[in-house]
């Protein structure tokens, strides 16, 4: 019986980092390809460390590589930082839900992603770019604490510079050499020209703010079942076994991480739960 | 690895548990860079070290250098043991006078530099990791070191010891014996140990996080125990601690 | 060397010994002028704030003065508190005790022995140094301990503060299949220690005459853990009661720690003073590996107390087994205790030496007064009084190996200064 | 099935030992230690208790001597759920290999039979079955399942923290058993009604000394309906769901956390609760191996958050998540309540707290 406890080696190809404390990693899928959709995550195992949950941050067309951005935080993701290519990881996955990329089809898609949250959007936005016809308008908003926590920077300047793109990049915190603009991805929002009443809204950050993007994407007019959501909480299988991610009757690692707002904003506003 | 052993105001317990892990000891030599450790060797090499474990409590003005020293000389500081974390029993002298411990002449008064208090190393320097226990398990320890080795962080889990006697398949003394039992509030680690002996546990490895110290006196009231006895099982090994320190206070304001 | 005129030695932090302590040997030309052992450990007040705890406690309690050999604390505190409250107890608690204890000696024994004592003989660091040249030896040794650490595990709950003491008996009894288990590993063990005393038994050891008198327990027939009375090669023999008015405990000022006396002179408690005293209660095999050794009653030199230790090994080794071959479980795991007013002694044979426990009781069984005499305090003298022996001998060597002679010398005794000072009054004294 | 009864009598009970062993299983059953009954490997009917009836009460659990009976007492503080989802267990162990590593599953455990499961147990066994058995299998659950064999013993007398009739899970033995036992002792003799409850239970029964059962044949009914007489707790389950999701900001959670030591006992003794952690443990030779214990949203790391801690930081949180879970968000998960009225919870709480009536308050409260 296949062991759904149990990670499978695999080995990584290329190591670019990000920033200071993040890294994004290519593992070579090639002898057997991995396929997962926008928005799910895998359950990556460092030998001799443990294991955490980490998004998927590659092409979901490329079945022979898999790509996790890894911010270290911790005893097991700082470690993570140090990989080289030539070691091996241990991979279970994919889990989890996706981004609406169907449901989006024909609106105008608002990402609004903060600090690593662009990490587990960006499959989501390599999806809308290579399917660019089937969307409106796309807006992508993202911020982060300074400029030199901003991720995939190449990237961002690059689709900066498409004419069927809108990416709006923010920080806390300017420094000298910043010259975009400072504040919230709120502000952000808020700015973004779309047409609210035909607009999907994909958000992924820390759940403060998240709850501010949803408020000022309601308040814009945009329905709440047309607002999507991608949730954290502590998870240790990812298979609805642990029982740590539970929250209200889900269990995030299936039911979640990605959620449509009008299931939840009733959940989202109580505490502790 | 380098790695050194410091000893402060302690039984010598708790350091004596690496020399007990028999079935280990040798392998640990062998991985492990022993530079420091004067209960074992008389090798006494100065730092920096990777590991330093501490053992005992701060007593003296002396040691309280100490102690800054050793956390400038070494990378990771692991307090071992309830004197280490919590003051250990000779915090008692924390709540009582220390003249009146000490009523003796001194030949020499000028070194006698015992301090009113004993204090964890927690209150002296930032601790990396804290071992439980009078003393620590000696398992435990056992993880820290393979741990530090591996880079690891030491499987040291925050539960109560009612998850351990849980586990271990243990009857609660509480309920089917009636026996007075600080484990709902005490911090896991050793898997057990009393209850399984039959007795209720006495708190040696201190108040967990978890710890919720009125509904526990409650049920210890309910089995008879008079607040005197309540008092005195929070003032053992971990009485300088602050969940124990709070609760024995408001006992008191309640006898007022 | 260091003057024409005075020579200091000074070892600023003893090693392989139990706790924190410095050494300090002055000569003023060939005279030894000051021969100073400074206990530097700080005083952690036990005997303090035991004032008012129940006396229920003080198995729990007395045990964190020393974490090497905790179940002599428990032993001596349940005995005098037992006999304050007058609870004579049945013969199969007496006997689990005893194995306990056996489990504690066995433990402090091949620790001390191997591991703090041995590499002295070797002229090496530490035990991991000896493991590479005697690896099989040093393997072997850790088995006994283990052996010794297991008895204490099983019956007391864990090797170091043991749980399952408690004033009447115990809180559980060890099970059939514990006990079964325990008897095959110690039989296991049996031969390994043997071995690695005959082993100990080819180092050289230094001259030396331990020249004060050897007090140890010494009941009838009886190799003693927990029985008495106190006698001395001088001829003393009074029940434990009588303690004070035999041996008393004083400040003195020049050195700092209390120091206890027999009729005013120094003397010497541990395992060459029980030897002494009780070579005719050791089995015929054990007296006639002793003679093989060399070593017998009349044994004074205390670079030995090795070898005498590695019998005592043996003993309890064999002791714990013959006990727990024939032990029956009484029905419960302890008897009544009933608290009252009260006064005891309890004093039990430490690894190192008596222990001599006292309290006084009120009727709620809370300690009025705790007086705590550990063997490490009777011996401090002994010691002092070996090194100035050994000033002839050390006035020969360089720096280094004097240093270290006399390092061995201190460690001949096993010093616990951990036990030393649990003590009320105290001071501290920088070398 | 075609379920004639029969009668094993108590001298026999040796051999329905013998040949559960002669199968290869290890006969895991009812046994008295340390003033409880605990389920334990047993080596024959000698294990069982004899002549011991418990008594139970919030917070309290006492044994008494009575009669002669082998299965007069009410469940202890265990639940067969430690052999089927045993409180520690290595999910695998992993060697490094030149860059990677190489991962070495454990052995499958040897096959089981279950002595002396009550109706609480099955229902019990039969709600972790939705967990583990589900859309993803664990394979170290259903490796001990798989093969089980179960002896279920009818109740014929409940303790006072019973309410197994209010969850609809016994007391009455009525599915998911190979044998069931009803025990009778009277001027006849000491004996067992047999029931048979499946195609291995026949099989098994074939090979035992059993006779017919005449005047017998009813005592499994009678038994049930005597224990259930004696069953006065009852859980307000009349749309208890969507009364406690309602009641998700009721100050009753302050109210019973501030009784509440967040010890996790609860938890930890209910044979329903799932919930486990990752420990990540390496030897000095540098195998790594991960063990899987049980856990408990009791625990303040249960639900820690890097940046954030946990999210339940409070004891009352941690009630609701609790109480919650078993008695309302189960019914979305798993189609069923997460509760069996077994009352392990009531009876192994140190403070005393019961599920019910803290139900009963919440459920007002909405
Ligand atoms: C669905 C999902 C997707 C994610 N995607 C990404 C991603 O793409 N990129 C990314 O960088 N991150 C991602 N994360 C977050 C990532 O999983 C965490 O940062 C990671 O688990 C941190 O693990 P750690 O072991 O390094 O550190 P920590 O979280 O600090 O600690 C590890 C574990 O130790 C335990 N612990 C308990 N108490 C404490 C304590 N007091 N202190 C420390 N640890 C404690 C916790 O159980 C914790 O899980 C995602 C999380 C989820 C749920
Ligand atoms: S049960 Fe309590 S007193 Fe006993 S060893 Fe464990 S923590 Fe210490
Ligand atoms: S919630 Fe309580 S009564 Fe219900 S099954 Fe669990 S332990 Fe038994
Ligand atoms: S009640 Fe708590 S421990 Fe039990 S299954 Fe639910 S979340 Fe897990």
């Amino acid at each position: 019986m296949n062991d759904p406890w149990v990670p499978t080696p695999m080995t990584v190809r290329e190591v670019v980092r990000e920033t200071a404390d993040t890294v994004t990693l290519t593992l070579d899928t090639s002898a057997s390809p991995f396929a997962f959709a926008p928005g799910q995550f895998n359950m990556v195992y460092l030998f001799g460390q443990g294991e955490v949950p980490i998004s998927i941050s590659g092409h979901a067309d490329r079945p022979d590589e898999l790509v996790h951005t890894i911010r270290g935080v911790g005893p097991v993701t700082r470690p993570m930082l140090d990989l080289v290519p030539g070691d091996v990881l241990g991979i279970r996955g994919p889990f989890g839900t996706a981004w609406p990329v169907e449901e989006a089809r024909g609106t105008d898609v608002i990402v609004v992603a903060g600090g690593i949250g662009l990490a587990p959007l960006r499959p989501m936005i390599y999806h809308l770019l290579a399917n660019r016809r089937d969307y409106a308008r796309i807006v992508l908003i993202y911020g982060a604490r300074q400029p030199d926590q901003m991720l995939f920077v190449d990237e961002l300047h690059h689709w900066r510079g498409r004419f069927d793109l809108t990416v709006e990049v923010t920080v806390d915190q300017g420094t000298e050499d910043w010259f975009g603009p400072v504040g919230v991805v709120t502000r952000s929002l808020a700015r973004a020209r779309f047409d609210a009443d035909d607009a999907t809204v994909v958000t992924c950050g820390p759940e403060v703010m998240m709850r501010f993007v949803v408020h000022e994407a309601v308040r814009m007019g945009v329905p709440q079942d047309r607002i999507w959501a991608s949730m954290e909480r502590n998870m240790k299988c990812a298979i609805g076994l642990c029982g740590h991610c539970q929250w209200g009757p889900d269990f995030v690692c299936k039911q979640g991480p990605v959620y449509r707002w009008d299931h939840i904003a009733h959940r989202f506003a109580e505490k502790e739960l | 690895m380098r790695l050194a052993v410091h000893k402060f105001a302690s039984c010598d317990g708790c350091q004596l548990s690496i020399l007990d892990c028999e079935d280990e000891l040798l392998a640990v030599a062998g991985a492990v860079d022993i530079a420091y450790f004067p209960e074992a060797s008389r090798r006494m090499e100065p730092g920096p070290y990777d590991v330093s474990l501490v053992e005992g409590s701060i007593t003296t003005a002396h040691d309280a250098e100490r102690i800054q020293q050793i956390r400038r000389e070494s990378k990771v500081v692991v307090t071992i043991g309830a004197c280490a974390t919590a003051g250990g029993i000779q915090a008692l002298r924390n709540y009582a006078d220390v003249e009146q411990f000490t009523r003796a002449v001194y030949a020499k008064p000028e070194f006698i530099s015992t301090l009113e208090t004993s204090t964890p190393i927690a209150a002296h320097i930032p601790v990396d990791y804290e071992l439980r226990g009078c003393p620590v398990d000696k398992r435990q320890l056992l993880d820290v070191l393979v741990a530090s080795l591996h880079g690891r962080r030491p499987a040291i889990p925050n539960e109560s010891v009612c998850a351990e006697c849980k586990r271990a398949g243990h009857v609660c003394v509480i309920v089917a014996h009636g026996t007075p039992c600080l484990g709902p509030v005490t911090h896991s680690g050793c898997g057990g140990l009393c209850p399984g002996y039959h007795r209720g546990c006495f708190g040696c490895f201190g108040p967990s996080s978890l710890a919720r110290m009125e509904p526990m006196t409650e049920v210890w009231r309910s089995l008879g125990a008079d607040d005197k006895t309540i008092d005195r099982a929070l003032s053992t090994f971990h009485v300088a601690s602050e969940a124990n320190a709070a609760e024995r206070a408001r006992l008191e304001a309640d006898d007022e | 060397m260091s003057d024409e005129t005075t020579r200091t030695l000074a070892v600023d932090y003893l090693a392989r010994v139990e706790g924190e302590g410095a050494l300090r040997l002055v000569w003023s030309g060939d005279e030894l002028t000051d021969v100073e052992l400074n206990i530097f450990e700080p005083p952690r007040f036990f005997e303090g704030f035991l004032q008012g705890r129940s006396c229920l406690e003080t198995p729990d309690i007395t045990a964190r003065i020393c974490g090497i050999c905790p179940v002599a604390y428990q032993m001596s505190a349940s005995a005098a508190v037992e006999d304050a409250l007058g609870i004579a107890l049945p013969d199969p608690y007496l006997q689990l005790r005893r194995v306990l204890y056996c489990g504690e000696w066995i433990e402090s024994h091949v620790l001390h022995m191997l591991m703090l004592h041995t590499p002295d003989f070797l002229g090496v660091d530490d035990a991991m140094a000896v493991a590479r040249e005697h690896g099989d030896m040093v393997r072997a040794g850790l088995k006994v301990k283990k052996a010794g650490n297991d008895i204490v595990n099983v019956v007391g709950g864990r090797e170091i503060h043991p749980i399952n003491v408690r004033i009447g008996g115990f809180y559980r009894l060890p099970r059939r299949s514990e006990i079964d288990a325990l008897v095959a590993q110690l039989k296991e063990a049996r031969p390994l220690a043997e071995a690695m005393l005959r082993w100990m038994g080819t180092f050289h050891f230094p001259e030396l005459e331990v020249d004060v008198e050897l007090v140890a327990l010494k009941p009838e027939g009886l190799y003693p853990f927990i029985e008495g009375p106190i006698a001395s090669t001088g001829g003393l023999c009074v029940p434990v009661q009588e303690w004070a008015n035999h041996f008393a405990e004083e400040h003195v000022a020049r050195t700092h720690a209390l120091h206890a006396r027999l009729h005013g002179e120094p003397y010497l408690t541990g395992p060459l003073a029980r030897f002494a005293l009780n070579f005719d209660a050791l089995p015929a095999d054990l007296r006639a590996l002793s003679a093989e050794l060399g070593i017998g009653p009349g044994e004074r030199n205390p670079f030995k107390s090795l070898l005498v230790r590695g019998i005592e090994v043996l003993f309890a080794l064999d002791e714990a087994v013959r006990i727990l071959e024939q032990w029956r479980a009484p029905k419960e795991a302890a008897v009544p205790v009933e608290l009252k007013k009260g006064s005891g002694w309890g004093v039990s044979e430490a690894p190192r030496g008596t222990l001599v426990h006292h309290y006084e009781v009120d009727d709620e069984g809370l300690i009025k007064t705790a007086i705590i005499v550990p063997p490490t305090s009777q011996n401090q003298l002994a010691i002092e009084s070996d090194l100035r022996n050994l000033g002839t001998q050390l006035k020969v060597l360089d720096d280094a190996a004097a240093t270290h002679r006399a390092e061995m010398a201190i460690r001949n005794y096993d010093p616990c200064i951990s036990c030393a000072t649990h003590f009320l009054r105290f001071e501290r004294v920088f070398s | 099935m075609h379920n004639p009864r029969t009668i094993l009598s108590h001298s026999d009970l040796g051999t329905l030992f013998a040949t559960l062993h002669a199968e290869g299983r290890h006969t895991i059953g009812p046994t008295v230690r340390d003033g409880a009954i605990v389920y334990d490997r047993l080596i024959g009917p000698d294990d069982l208790p004899t002549g011991v009836v418990d008594e139970q009460a919030p917070g309290r659990y006492r044994l008494r001597h009575e009669g002669t009976r082998r299965f007069s007492w009410s469940v202890g503080p265990q639940s067969f759920k430690r052999w089927l989802h045993p409180p520690e267990l290595r999910l695998f162990r992993a060697t490094r290999t030149e860059r990677g590593f190489a991962v070495e599953k454990p052995e499958a455990p040897p096959p089981l039979a279950l002595i002396g499961a009550r109706a609480c147990e099955l229902a019990a066994m039969a709600i972790q079955d939705r967990v583990f058995l589900g859309d993803v299998v664990d394979p170290h659950y259903a490796s001990r399942r798989r093969d089980l064999f179960i002896v279920a013993v009818q109740c014929d007398r409940a303790a006072s923290t019973c309410f197994c009739p209010s969850m609809g899970s016994g007391p009455r033995v009525s599915r998911g058993y190979d044998l069931s036992l009803t025990e009778v002792v009277d001027e006849a003799g000491h004996r067992f009604v047999v029931e048979i409850g499946s195609e291995a239970g026949r099989a098994l029964a074939a090979k035992l000394p059993l006779h017919a059962a005449t005047t017998d044949a009813d005592a499994p009914e009678r038994a049930s309906a005597e224990a259930e007489a004696q069953i006065a707790r009852r859980m307000p389950t009349d749309g208890l769901r969507e009364k406690l999701l309602g009641a998700v900001a009721s100050s009753n959670w302050d109210d019973v956390a501030s009784r509440c030591i967040g010890c996790a006992n609860c938890t930890l003794v209910c044979p329903t609760c799932f919930c486990t952690t990752v420990d990540d443990v390496t030897t000095l030779d540098g195998t790594h191996e991960r063990v899987r214990r049980w856990d408990s949203c009791f625990h303040p790391d249960f639900s820690y958050l890097h940046g954030a801690g946990p999210v339940r930081s409070s004891v009352g949180a941690r009630y609701r998540q609790w109480l919650t879970h078993k008695l309302a968000t189960w019914h979305d998960q798993f189609g069923t309540s997460g509760c069996v009225g077994c009352g392990r919870c009531v009876a192994w709480c140190p403070a005393g707290i019961d599920i019910v009536a803290e139900a009963e308050r919440l459920a007002e409260d909405a």
